[in-house]
């Protein structure tokens, strides 16, 4: 889940992080009197508090030299969509002066499975930009999860992206607040691009953090997913996960259900290879019960882009009873089957739901690629 | 031989008592995996399938000083924990099946099992299974069969559907090793290359990609640097898959533009790993390699 | 530094453990009209508030049957020295009925270099009585301290000491929370003594917190040295605690001054050798410098105990020649020479420090045991 | 031959540009020691006695590749990730003047230098010396002569004035350590024990200690089931110390009954350890042994 720049800056600044005055504004409330309370002199930035990727570029923050140019701009952009995403709140910061702008984020390292820092004295390009047109510049330090970022390490990743004297120990600071957040929160990328080198200090102008999905329970003060305010998913994506299920609206007319990722994304694959093309990536997971194939089914039967549906289920902690069940229920409450479905059952169970299927007139396939071909002729 | 598990392979079910826990020590058993005990914080005493249960793993491993692999399905809450006290009671392997664990507390888990030596599989995992030897795993047994061809993957049910068409074509596996879909897992590709070249049983490998994350390029690049000399036959899920879209799988998103299909492919490719079009393509491949 | 119960109580709470309800009073509050406010109903215990160890046997914990009654100990009790140590604070709280009474501590296994727990299920006695009488009841877990206290191991212990089910749950929350609390709080001891069992929980009935001085920097929370309070200090120590000195008053009458504990130590023992009695153990430490050393040296002219001083350095960070200054210092400034004066100076600068005694007319022997002797002839 | 620190010394100050830093990289130079560099942050590019001083331990390393060992003075709360960074640079012997250093600090410093196979002296020590060869530490050189009796000590000025006896008495020492003075610390009796039992120099030990703990306790034990086979003699400073008094040291203070003068003297005694009744008895003791 991200988080608005706004929370993460708050978060930082919990940790004693300077972070720029500012004010969080709504749409509808007014704006001048906020600013002029808060005693936030111009030049002031506006920033649309979206969660889409390359907000800068596409528009949503704005520089303004007066008050009054301040509320003009925010007046605005409550009314622009950002990469299709209007702004319901807005972040309105005290312009900082600097001299420098760094990069630094903290991801996860797969393959050494510990955190990882990356930071480079070019900040404000993003890290692809960077990576080509400077790689050499970009640090990379590993961090033990057990001992954390010690300040020494701290010190010595400032050092290297070119900073000295206190300028160097407000980043090395800067940097373990910024760990930290990562680790208590749980973090997939804890990122500030850019950092401005202020003088003696450093100050983040952004802040990201994504928070791992799975660890949303240990974290209630988050106020659990932001599925609308994201603009990530499309609306029958936001639908399918406020009905708990792992759904990817795809271009296609043939609706796919399947369980595993990797089977999905290889019956979608299928599919493409005979011909078809996937309206949607379904996947029901491990060990999915008779109501949750029930209610991806009858979603699929709603879904518009579905033409048709195939069901590719290859069991293992799933029991094909189950799912049988979960589809038998589905066609039931319907009524009237609108769409053709083509089921292909294996592994656990397998025998036991395709009895069940059978009592309901439906025959499932053993084969894929039999099944495939079928959903192609209908 | 195998890898993994095996003939010596003692297994203690944690999170016995469940529902997930009960039915596949049940079908453990029928396959004649060697269960020995369970454990379920709370029901020492019990019995699962004529396994006795028992309230902590030390108290299992006491009663059966035998017992070398875990698998645990305890909630994503509590099943670090349960990696901790396997460890900590002695196991040389621990298969994690659970969905949902925190990717900070995996690579907690993780790096505190390898400090001890201690193998992890998973999570997020159908587990091991060296056909009739041991299946310690969710996986449906009755679709592998013993043989000499080795499937490591990073998808549960597509592992079921490619050992399911081995076994079809008469292919025979070695050892079948679900690694487990999450970003931070315990055994990665190159790990299990690295076992399955030394398993005297295995003579060809079939690997199971996925888009996202760098594993599929870093075991190419292990190919390429001569480092497994077997016979690889690979195929990659995910050819259709947009690009900043999670596939299910927390490891399976295009990100940054690293992790491609198409990337992955090229690396395998140059490493002179065949790889196939439709994952029903590859008993025909692996055939072509034996 | 030791913290008063209700203190480790407070910080214990704050962890998620159910302590019982209480309230704490000062002297010359009233009494009744708190217990009545907090609707604290009898029976309660009524503790002093003392950091004396063994406060239960001396008196200093009673049981109310009734608010009057309460009233009345309350009275009795501020008036009450508890070993020496008159209260100021007691925590009058709940009597808690229990079915019975376990042991639990956390304190550092030094030759492991790793917290360990030390759990009983015969709470209610100290440790070394349990150790004593029961010694297979104590169960031992070294701790990881990168881990940290994982909940299984929690649970172990709790089993060993004859724990189940519900209150095995709850035994386990409250050891993780007494962990917490030890290594948040750099404990050198955490202790619970007794913890009571009542029905499905665990309740702390005492709980105690030694906090290692080195740490106290990073816990200002917590309010700096309690020196008076402690109850652990004579009236000369408290003085020259707050002096910065490290001094403990003993029975004879030479007052010590030296620099390392080993060699004040043996300087002690030296004295004794020779036929005298020390007044004291005076460290300097390592490194001290001229003002501390004039410091220790005045100390000791004030201290009565001290009727004749006998100063053995030998130096290593110690310069001889800070030593020097200070004693020559420390005698100008209070004129006249009251007490015999004895120095040994060896080692780091011993002939700098040698040449500003002699000035002063003060003439430093070499050989320990040539000065000890002269301490005896004075 | 001598322990820990000799010939192939090549010590890096921690903490250089500080006034003990400063005053003892002086001593230690002076003594002969090849300090090689210095580090304090934001200080690099300075010299100090001639030493070339770095912001960091990897640049200084990287300069001076042949450094081994460093010595800390940083003030107590920096000292613990002193420690992290010169156990990072690779250093193999890393000494900890500072004293006040958090107990939990040093435990969990002491606990990742072992998992890196690092050796750590103190803290809150003098450090050590191989009279002859290197000092690295803050003990008066001239007191000491190069010979075949070692010393552990857990207390720096008792350390000097018993090397100072022996040494007037004509007996030299091999290596001379101060294991500190803390309830923490990084080697032991027993560790610093086992090193000096494989020593060909040393012919004799010292062992110095105090009231508090169960080292000596330890030693004892060691000593009985034969794992040191060289003579011992012995000396427990605190004879007259009283209980639950802190004595100056953290770790010298008689608690719960254990650690007392006399449980420690019967332990040395019925491992067949000489215990001198004064420090001053030392030299006589060890000539006795030898």
């Amino acid at each position: 889940m991200k988080l608005f720049e706004y929370e993460a800056k708050q978060l930082l600044a919990k940790y004693g992080v300077e972070v720029p005055p500012s004010i969080l504004v709504r749409k509808g409330e007014d704006v001048k009197s906020k600013i002029l309370e808060a005693g936030l002199e111009p030049p002031v930035v506006v920033k649309a508090q979206v969660l889409v990727a390359g907000r800068g570029k596409a528009g949503g923050i704005k520089l303004a030299r007066s008050i009054d140019e301040a509320v003009e701009i925010a007046e605005r952009l409550f009314e622009t969509p950002i990469k299709g995403v209007v702004p319901k709140l807005l972040l309105i910061e005290k312009a900082v002066e600097h001299e420098a702008e760094l990069y630094t984020a903290i991801v996860i390292d797969r393959s050494e499975r510990k955190p990882v820092i990356l930071a480079s004295r070019f900040g404000g390009m993003d890290i692809e930009e960077i990576a080509r047109e400077k790689p050499e510049s970009i640090v990379r330090r590993l961090v033990d999860p057990y001992v954390g970022l010690r300040q020494y390490e701290a010190r010595l990743i400032g050092k290297k992206i070119g900073l000295t004297g206190k300028a160097l120990a407000s980043y090395a600071k800067f940097l373990q607040a910024l760990y930290r957040l990562f680790t208590e929160y749980d973090g997939e990328l804890a990122e500030s691009n850019p950092i401005a080198v202020v003088g003696d200090k450093v100050i983040p102008l952004d802040a990201r953090l994504i928070v791992d999905d799975n660890s949303l329970y240990r974290h209630p003060e988050l106020g659990g997913e932001r599925i609308e305010e994201s603009g990530e998913y499309t609306e029958w994506e936001v639908k399918a996960r406020k009905a708990g299920l792992t759904f990817v609206e795809l271009d296609g007319n043939i609706g796919i259900i399947s369980n595993g990722a990797g089977l999905t994304m290889t019956t979608m694959d299928l599919v493409l290879e005979y011909g078809g093309k996937p309206a949607n990536f379904l996947d029901i997971g491990g060990g999915a019960r008779a109501d949750l194939v029930k209610k991806a089914v009858s979603f699929l039967l709603e879904y518009p882009k579905a033409e048709k549906i195939f069901i590719n289920i290859f069991g293992g902690i799933t029991r094909g009873d189950e799912v049988a069940r979960g589809i038998v229920a589905a066609l039931r409450e319907l009524g009237e089957i609108e769409k053709p479905i083509v089921v292909r059952l294996a592994g656990t169970n397998e025998e036991e739901g395709r009895k069940i299927l059978s009592e309901a007139g439906i025959n499932a396939y053993t084969d894929p690629i039999e099944a495939v071909k079928r959903v192609m002729e209908l | 031989m195998a890898v993994l598990v095996g003939e010596d392979t003692r297994v203690i079910v944690q999170g016995i008592t469940g529902r997930e826990g009960s039915f596949h020590t049940k079908l453990m058993l029928e396959y004649g995996t060697k269960v020995v005990a369970g454990v379920t914080p709370g029901k020492g005493g019990m019995e699962v399938h004529g396994v006795p249960v028992y309230d902590t793993m030390e108290e299992a491993v006491e009663a059966h000083p035998d017992a070398n692999t875990s698998i645990i399905f305890v909630p994503a809450r509590f099943a670090p924990d349960a990696v901790y006290e396997a460890v900590d009671a002695g196991m040389r392997l621990v298969v994690v099946i659970t969905e949902g664990i925190p990717v900070h507390e995996s690579l907690r888990f993780i790096n505190y099992a390898r400090s001890k030596g201690v193998t992890v599989i998973g999570p997020n995992c159908p587990g091991v299974i060296s056909p009739g030897k041991s299946k310690v795993g969710i996986m449906p047994g009755h679709i592998f069969k013993e043989g000499e061809v080795a499937i490591v993957s990073r998808s549960g049910t597509l592992t079921y559907e490619v050992a399911y068409a081995l076994t079809k074509n008469g292919i025979g596996q070695s050892t079948v090793i679900g690694i487990g879909g999450d970003p931070v897992i315990g055994t990665s590709f190159t790990e299990a290359l690295k076992m399955l070249e030394e398993d005297p049983q295995t003579r060809a490998i079939v690997l199971l990609g996925e888009i996202g994350g760098d594993m599929e390029e870093r075991a190419a690049a292990m190919v390429e640097r001569g480092e497994v000399t077997k016979p690889i036959v690979a195929f990659i899920a995910g050819r259709t898959a947009p690009e900043g879209k999670r596939m299910g799988h927390a490891g399976a998103i295009i990100m940054m533009g690293s992790g491609t299909y198409k990337g992955k492919v090229e690396a395998l490719t140059r490493a002179g790993i065949k790889v196939a079009r439709m994952p029903f393509d590859i008993p025909k491949l692996v055939s072509e390699v034996l």
